[in-house]
């Protein structure tokens, strides 16, 4: 086991270090810094270029920056922005919490609201709450979420007064782009937990279950749902990465100061250090979170536990 | 078979399910396909007088006009043809490379498991703007690529979705009971693996399905997508941002018309898993 | 007394002056620092921290008087040598880290003839260079401060002679500012001064509904929504003329619009009048050269080519153009307005039988890669806002052989006027030259010229006093709140 | 007469527009048992479940009649209630035994926690007072280890052992009712023994009202106070045990009787007999016009068809999900026998004496630890690829839960072609027509081709994965308790159907049981197993009639006599169980094998 827990996460740290790379290169491809620093300038000569490059950095070869960025991965220092030249660190500093904070709250209003939605959708298959359920969250998923999250705006922050309509402060500033995350998210789990639950509550062992008479509930929370937990778990792997990748619209329409924003803008701005150091923070919380997903697979499921 | 008709209540259900789920999306694809002859010149003809007149107020345009005083109504159904066909190529394509990614790495383990979750883990943590910047940086801007694009970020969800599912089910004994018989692992992959995890792949099919059609939007809202005369229902929503509050029909309607769809697919993705899965047929 | 908080499109990153470019930067740092020269609203040039300054005959050498006792927030005197200090430091190693130094390219030198007294010594005469002055890189800067503290952080924490101090700067949140009872022009009404960074349009007019931001400062409300603002009682639309112009230019050099009849047959097929009432909703006015109204060069009698799809059509039968002929207008991807522009462009040229698309391009990969490296379509969107007013600026950059911004167009004349103009000290002169300059392009017909946009300011109506100012650089010392 | 203390009247249930269930009526009185038998699929779970009020929940359907309790708050007509209110009487006051133990545990939850739950439901004990009463009832059905078996998941024990756990939890809170289906079909008959035993002596302490529902004609004997038959979904004859097996009245009854395999049946014969069918008919019971065949097809002088030598398996277990290894199963050690063509080989022996993992390891299911296993001479370990895949085809394995090992998304039809279509043995159209022929050999219609699985009863589908094995004419079937589930005239069938395909084709079986009568009937040799070792080998004769070892002669003593008059009194045992689970580094000893006789081993 612990021989297996080395190796994956040897396997982890190695992904992450494709990732940077991957990162690193791609962003290269995209265009010069130099330039966009410039672009204010009056007229802007090739020397007045270069001098910028040697300032950020990015006139010497790939690999040495490459390097150089793992160097100061070592000691976590990331370096600075390209954009003003705060340090990398800082700018992490506040925006990891308030995109994990974010996050956890969205995955939490999901796992809310979609569990007992799914459950009562697949045990009343066919029926009004089925049907309702079902319509609803395909709705959700029709619209995109700058939609729904600019109705919550206009609904809750306008016409009603009761919540702030963006920002990053305090508990209200949460419920709103929590929620929008979160109702996105439930329209997918509730179909999902609907589906997985039909499939387990077929089994002998549900039938069991209710023979010992175990409450419903007890019955599909505890003997059910956990048969489903290795779907679910996975698709909330999945889903961690996108919420944390694909965050952006989100923290922009809330005007949340998140790694999504960060990333966005950092690609646009072609903003090596922080692009690059806001990845290799994502990519080891997604690649982690995942591999404790896997790990969680056998602590869930004893069968695969003897592999 | 005796049991077929387990639940008459049921079964009307279903049936229904099928008939509106047909009527549906027949509807809608015969509307897009017919376009160019319902609205000639494809929702594309510009008249700024006329700009942002509410629905139902006159004849010629039903369902309002955009900021550019187009047909509103004409866009939808004209613009389904792009998001129709981002939407199906995207989605059938990750779901051939993505399953069939899963189900190898969970059924075999070993060194191609380890490959292959490490693409995934590379890919799952890669943001999606940076890969579609670089992508079109390099290949520029069109249909095609950006269904590629779609396809290569989001195989990789069904590649784990179906990986984790696959882990449980290899450990059942009727997949070791179809290994004793000396069932080609390709036909227990196939026949046996597959339709037992195929309703999670399905739910992820049609989120990514309604995703894309969204997704392909915000491409060409990061200027990364196509020609914005073209009207695509994603692209619809996607204008319609800061009329929100002033002008609801803009992205109502295209928003409509993403949610029909997608109601009538799934209404018929259930309808043939319920008619494939055997425990529907006398559960409740 | 009172707290105000405005709204900002984008954090600039740093405070230093000789990092940046951002008109954000501008918006907040002209409540911080003072340059020596200061330019408001009405856009005349008045004394900064200098008194008064003299320009020697030949526009070599600017010698400026300082104001007496005035003080940088951290207790350290303004006197000459900070002056000296200021452009030593810009023009030295930390300015060539930033972008400001090749602006202030002409400065030679800075020599202090006494504490109140410094010589600017020019190695060519700048004629906008007191303008410059007033802004981005030639804020004076605290030297014991700076040398004591160290460049970082001065970057997050700066200290200047203006009106408000500086408080605390959070990174992509905001940053706030309090009044500076000090200072020299009259301690500021209001007590506190809050900035938030807020990047998306609907939620910076969201937080100045929700009565949370008092002021909006361009560019961020889009057109389409003003009308939300105009019918909200309890807010203000201020707008003014701006500095932004906004061009679809030509690819003068390849395929159908190197012909100059196909360019002037494109430019007259097109309604920009509708355009400018329609899609920019009245906040934008008609343009014939590619400069605003506000700027020095703007001729109020150049006569552009009318809106005439007949004589379009006939213009490009005589250059041969095959009705159907297909044609490329390359935009930014992020910019919604021209979104629709362009399309209505497309639609007018659909209507003389060219049968146009429009290419979006992620703003970095058009502005660096497709433009410079003159891989456009035949027309290219050209956004530009000079915040010196000052047609040079924008004119030498677009038209000047080899400059990044004109790939295509070599023409010997051209350049000749451009560069005849730069040495001139009498302003009359050289807007004669560049009046020359605007008619000359016209005629080629370089660009089909589209709109000067307004500053929109959204504003609450509690707030009293504000002069919404064209370039952003809003001064907050006079306002008040209720 | 006291007050039944649950009676069945006029009780019909549908599945869809099938009735399985046709106005049954019976009852049951505290303290006493209940005996159901019957057809396999003739409504005996069906009735089960509808008294838990489960049935409805799977999709069941009363068309009419009452069942009436006598619950603590007094008499309720249990299809009245709501499931609310039934769910204070399931588990508590009616508590199951489920027929297939396999699925009947939550395979993600460890047995401490199954059998706890009900414990702190009902009985309000807080976890770890659950735990040690699990621990307790554990040691009480005779499960070895008990403490170290409540963190042990149902993967990880025998078939046995989890029916034993099954009864371990439906005694946990002394019900007044107990409905026990088919539970000791997979128990070796001295643990059944010890089972009944503990049963009995429950019900005469608590009174308990039991109805017991098996194939077992011996245990009905043994058990029932009153039998009810049942068939084609339909009560065929009632009344007191010592009547029935006296003077059954109705044919079935009759027919059911005498297709009971006795023990000691075959004293003095040496090799299985083939007997002719009884069955009954509308007047009375016939016995087919077949002769009786003597079963000499084991070819002996042949080479070997299955040669097992040495194996030895072992299960690592782990302390904790990053523990190491500190204790391992040893299932199976040292085991060795040969097979010839035509020969019928059975295994007996104790639950969790490591039968199953000896049939896993030579279908290639099951890594060997050490030890060989050749098929034709050959090596499994030599064989290449393409040789493995052939090898798939020749041997088979039935395996011990049906339910399980069939695809919950493909019809019989599909399971039972797809050996025959996987080997390219025939074509489809062809294949569907064996699959039909095949279905009525094990006494299904065609028509049951497309039904799925969890639509089947129990025995119903262990015919089906008989029918599979038998589909891609094999060499060597290793049939794993495939005939538990089914009644005793089915049963006799597919004895006689598998001893023709024997004489036919020279098929040879490892057959696994634990009915001796059955292994006494068409075994040519028998092996013994007994904590992962073979204890006794030899000709059946040998063993049956001259029994060596010890377990062994406990082995045959234990089996129960279909005949309600003699009753033995086993005493419920006490002590140590022996467990196959060691600690690390603590290997057990090695027996040695003597040969008493020509071809008869026993360990000394
Ligand atoms: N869920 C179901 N759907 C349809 N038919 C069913 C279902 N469950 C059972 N049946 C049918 O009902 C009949 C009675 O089944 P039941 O399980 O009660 O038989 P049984 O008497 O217990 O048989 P066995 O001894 O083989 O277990 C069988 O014919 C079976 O096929
Ligand atoms: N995967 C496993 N992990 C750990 N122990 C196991 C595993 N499989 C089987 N065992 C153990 O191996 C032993 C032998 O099991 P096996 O299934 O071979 O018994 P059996 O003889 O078939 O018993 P039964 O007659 O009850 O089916 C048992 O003690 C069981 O607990
Ligand atoms: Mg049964
Ligand atoms: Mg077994």
């Amino acid at each position: 086991m612990i021989g297996f827990l080395t190796k994956r996460i040897l396997q982890a740290i190695f992904t992450v270090l494709v990732v940077t790379l991957v990162v690193a290169f791609a962003i290269r491809l995209t265009g010069d810094p130099a330039l966009i620093s410039a672009q204010g300038g009056g007229t802007v000569t090739e020397a007045d270029l270069q001098r910028i490059r040697v300032a950020l950095g990015v006139d010497r070869p790939f690999y040495v920056q490459y390097f150089g960025f793992l160097k100061g991965l070592l000691t976590l220092d990331f370096g600075r922005s390209f954009v003003g030249g705060t340090p990398v660190s800082q700018l992490i500093g506040t925006a990891l919490p308030a995109t994990l904070t974010l996050a956890f709250a969205s995955l939490f209003v999901s796992i809310v609201l979609s569990i007992p939605l799914g459950v009562k959708a697949a045990t009343t298959r066919g029926k009004w709450p089925d049907q309702a359920i079902r319509i609803f969250s395909l709705i959700g998923l029709s619209f995109p979420n700058f939609w729904l999250a600019t109705m919550l705006v206009l609904l809750f922050a306008i016409a009603l007064q009761w919540l702030p309509p963006s920002g990053y402060d305090g508990f209200s500033s949460y419920i709103m782009p929590a929620v929008t995350m979160g109702l996105i998210l439930t329209a997918t789990n509730v179909r999902l937990v609907r589906t997985t639950m039909l499939d387990t509550l077929r089994s002998q062992y549900v039938m069991v279950a209710r023979a010992k008479g175990l409450s419903e509930t007890k019955v599909l929370y505890k003997h059910a749902l956990r048969n489903c937990a290795i779907v679910l778990l996975t698709f909330l792997g999945v889903q961690f990465g996108g919420l944390l990748g694909g965050i952006v619209v989100v923290e922009r329409v809330f005007n949340w100061p998140g790694m999504g924003t960060l990333a966005f803008d950092a690609v646009a701005a072609r903003d090596y250090p922080v692009l690059q150091s806001v990845i290799t923070v994502l990519s080891a919380l997604i690649i982690g979170v995942n591999l404790l997903i896997d790990l969680a697979y056998g602590l869930i499921d004893p069968r695969i536990r003897t592999q | 078979m005796a049991n077929a008709t387990t639940s008459g209540r049921l079964n009307r259900f279903k049936a229904m399910e099928f008939v509106v789920g047909i009527l549906l999306f027949g509807t809608i694809c015969l509307a897009v396909l017919f376009a160019p002859l319902l609205f000639p010149d494809g929702g594309t003809k510009i008249d700024l007088a006329a700009r942002l007149t509410a629905p139902f107020q006159s004849f010629a345009h039903v369902l309002g006009t955009d900021p550019l005083g187009r047909d509103v109504l004409a866009r939808v159904v004209t613009g389904g043809k792009v998001s129709l066909v981002v939407g199906f190529a995207s989605v059938v394509g990750s779901i051939f490379v993505g399953v069939a990614m899963g189900l190898v790495a969970g059924y075999y383990r070993g060194a191609w498991d380890a490959l292959l979750m490490r693409f995934v883990d590379v890919q799952l943590a890669l943001p999606f703007i940076l890969l579609a910047i670089t992508f079109f940086a390099i290949l520029g801007g069109s249909l095609i690529n950006t269904i590629v694009l779609l396809i290569v970020s989001q195989c990789v969800q069904y590649a784990r979705l179906v990986r984790g599912s696959v882990l449980s089910l290899r450990e059942r004994e009727f997949i070791l009971s179809a290994r004793a018989i000396g069932v080609a692992d390709r036909n227990i992959i196939l026949r046996h693996l597959l339709p037992n995890l195929l309703g999670p792949v399905i739910v992820l099919a049609t989120l990514n399905f309604a995703n894309n059609i969204l997704l392909e939007s915000s491409l060409t809202f990061l200027g990364l997508g196509v020609d914005p005369t073209i009207p695509s229902w994603g692209g619809m929503l996607a204008d319609a941002r800061t009329y929100l509050q002033t002008a609801w029909w803009v992205s109502v309607f295209p928003g409509l018309a993403i949610l029909l769809t997608v109601l009538g697919l799934n209404l018929l993705g259930d309808w043939l898993r319920d008619s494939l899965d055997p425990t529907g047929r006398t559960s409740r | 007394a009172g707290k105000l908080t405005v709204s900002l499109s984008q954090d600039p990153g740093s405070w230093d002056p000789v990092d940046t470019f951002l008109v954000a930067w501008a918006t907040v740092a002209t409540n911080i620092f003072d340059g020596l020269t200061y330019r408001g609203p009405d856009l005349k040039l008045v004394p900064g921290l200098a008194e008064s300054w003299q320009v020697s005959e030949d526009g070599k050498k600017i010698t400026f008087k300082l104001r007496q006792n005035v003080k940088f927030h951290d207790g350290e005197p303004f006197n000459a040598d900070a002056v000296k200090f200021t452009f030593d430091r810009l023009l030295g190693d930390e300015g060539s880290k930033g972008p400001q130094k090749s602006n202030y390219a002409a400065i030679e030198k800075v020599e202090v003839v006494d504490p109140s007294t410094v010589d600017f010594i020019l190695k060519s005469p700048d004629p906008v260079l007191l303008t410059k002055l007033a802004g981005y890189g030639a804020m004076i800067v605290p030297p014991n401060y700076i040398k004591e503290k160290g460049e970082d952080y001065f970057n997050t924490h700066p200290v200047g002679t203006g009106a408000f101090k500086f408080i605390s700067y959070e990174p992509k949140i905001g940053v706030k500012l309090e009044a500076n009872p000090d200072y020299w022009g009259g301690a500021p009404k209001i007590s506190e001064l809050d900035y938030k960074f807020i990047t998306e349009p609907a939620t910076a007019v969201a937080e100045l509904q929700a009565g949370r931001v008092d002021i909006v400062v361009p560019p961020i409300i889009p057109i389409s929504m003003v009308p939300t603002i105009k019918g909200d009682s309890r807010l203000e639309l201020m707008s003014v003329p701006g500095p932004t112009v906004d061009a679809l230019r030509f690819n003068t050099r390849d395929g159908i619009t190197a012909d100059v009849r196909v360019r002037k047959a494109i430019i007259m097929a097109v309604d920009r009048k509708t355009i400018v009432d329609a899609i920019l909703a009245g906040q934008a006015s008609e343009i014939v050269s590619f400069q605003s109204s506000l700027s020095l060069g703007y001729d109020p009698d150049l006569k552009g080519l009318p809106f005439d799809p007949e004589g379009a059509k006939k213009l490009l039968a005589e250059a041969g153009v095959k009705p159907g002929a297909p044609l490329q207008i390359d935009i930014r991807g992020n910019d919604a307005t021209m979104n629709e522009v362009a399309q209505a462009v497309s639609s007018y040229l659909q209507a003389v039988g060219l049968n146009p698309t429009i290419k979006p391009y992620e703003l970095n990969v058009l502005l660096n890669d497709i433009i410079p490296q003159g891989k456009t379509g035949a027309l290219f969107q050209q956004k530009w806002g000079g915040w010196t007013f000052d047609y040079d600026n924008t004119a030498y950059s677009m038209y000047h052989s080899g400059e990044k911004w004109n790939p295509y167009e070599k023409d010997a004349e051209l350049d000749k006027l451009l560069e005849s103009q730069r040495p001139m000290t009498d302003a009359a002169e050289r807007e004669k030259v560049l009046k020359q300059i605007a008619a000359y392009v016209n005629d080629k017909a370089l660009e089909l010229p589209l709109y000067n946009s307004n500053a929109i300011y959204g504003v609450n109506k509690r707030v009293k006093n504000f002069t919404p100012a064209p370039d952003n650089r809003i001064k907050l010392n006079e306002v008040t709140v209720d | 007469m006291i007050d039944p203390i649950l009676s069945i009247e006029g009780l019909s249930v549908e599945f869809g527009a099938s009735r399985v269930v046709d106005n049954l009526s019976y009852s049951v009185e505290a303290g006493r048992t209940l005996a159901i038998v019957g057809e396999s699929g003739s409504g005996k779970s069906v009735t089960a479940l509808s008294i838990m009020r489960l049935a409805d929940m799977a999709g069941a359907r009363f068309a009419g009649g009452k069942i009436l309790f006598q619950s603590s708050n007094g008499p309720v007509d249990l299809l009245a209630l709501s499931q609310d209110q039934m769910r204070s009487i399931r588990g508590k006051e009616i508590a199951m035994i489920f027929q297939e133990p396999m699925t009947s545990l939550n395979p993600v939850f460890s047995i401490g926690d199954q059998i706890s739950e009900a414990l702190i439901l009902h009985e309000r004990l807080t976890g770890a007072q659950a735990l040690e009463a699990a621990a307790e009832l554990l040691a009480k059905v005779r499960l070895p280890d008990p403490k170290g078996q409540l963190k042990r998941y149902p993967h990880q024990l025998s078939g046995g052992m989890r029916q034993r756990v099954m009864i371990a939890m439906a005694l946990a809170c002394k019900p007044k009712l107990l409905i026990a289906d088919e539970p000791t079909t997979a128990l070796d008959v001295t643990i059944q023994a010890q089972i009944l035993a503990i049963l009995r002596d429950l019900q005469k302490e608590f009174g308990i009202g039991v109805i017991f529902i098996t194939h077992d004609m011996g245990v009905v004997a043994e058990m029932a106070d009153d039998v009810v038959v049942m068939r084609n979904g339909r009560k065929v004859e009632e009344g007191d045990v010592r009547t029935i097996f006296a003077k059954p009245v109705q044919p079935y009854t009759k027919a059911l009787l005498a297709a009971v395999p006795k023990l000691g049946a075959m004293q003095g014969k040496d090799l299985p007999l083939r007997t002719p069918l009884t069955a009954a008919t509308d007047d009375g019971v016939t016995t087919a016009a077949e002769e009786e065949r003597i079963q000499d097809t084991a070819r002996e002088d042949a080479a070997p068809l299955l040669e097992v030598r040495d194996l030895v398996v072992r299960f690592d277990v782990k302390r904790g999900l990053f523990g190491g290894v500190s204790h391992r199963v040893h299932a199976v050690e040292k085991v060795g026998f040969t097979i010839y063509p035509g020969e019928t080989l059975a295994l007996v022996g104790e639950s969790g004496s490591g039968k199953s993992t000896i049939g896993r390891t030579i279908q290639q299911l099951q890594a060997a630890t050490s030890g060989t296993i050749s098929f034709r001479g050959r090596q499994l370990t030599d064989l290449n690829k393409a040789e493995r895949h052939a090898l798939r085809q020749k041997i088979q394995y039935i395996f011990q839960d049906p339910f399980e090992s069939l695809d919950p998304r493909k019809t019989a039809g599909f399971s039972i072609a797809e050996p025959i279509l996987t080997h390219r043995l025939m074509s489809a159209a062809d294949a569907k027509r064996k699959v039909h022929e095949l279905l009525e050999r094990v006494g299904l219609t065609a028509a049951h081709a497309g039904r799925y699985p969890h639509e089947f009863s129990g025995g119903q589908r262990q015919r089906v994965c008989i029918a599979r094995a038998l589909a891609c004419d094999p060499e060597l079937i290793v049939a794993d308790e495939s005939l538990s589930a089914l009644d005793v005239s089915i049963q006799a069938q597919i004895i006689n159907l598998m001893m023709d395909l024997q004489a036919e084709r020279g098929l040879a079986y490892l057959f696994i049981s634990h009915d001796m009568a059955v292994v006494e009937k068409i075994s040519h040799r028998v092996a013994v197993l007994y904590l992962g070792q073979i204890v006794e080998l030899g000709r059946r004769r040998q063993v049956f009639e001259t029994p060596a070892h010890s377990y062994t002669k406990r082995l045959l003593s234990a089996v129960p006599v279909a005949d309600p008059t003699v009753r033995r009194d086993t005493p419920v045992p006490t002590g140590e169980i022996p467990s196959p689970l060691r600690p690390v580094g603590d290997e057990p000893a090695i027996v040695t094998m003597s040969e008493i006789e020509a071809g008869h081993f026993v360990a000394g």
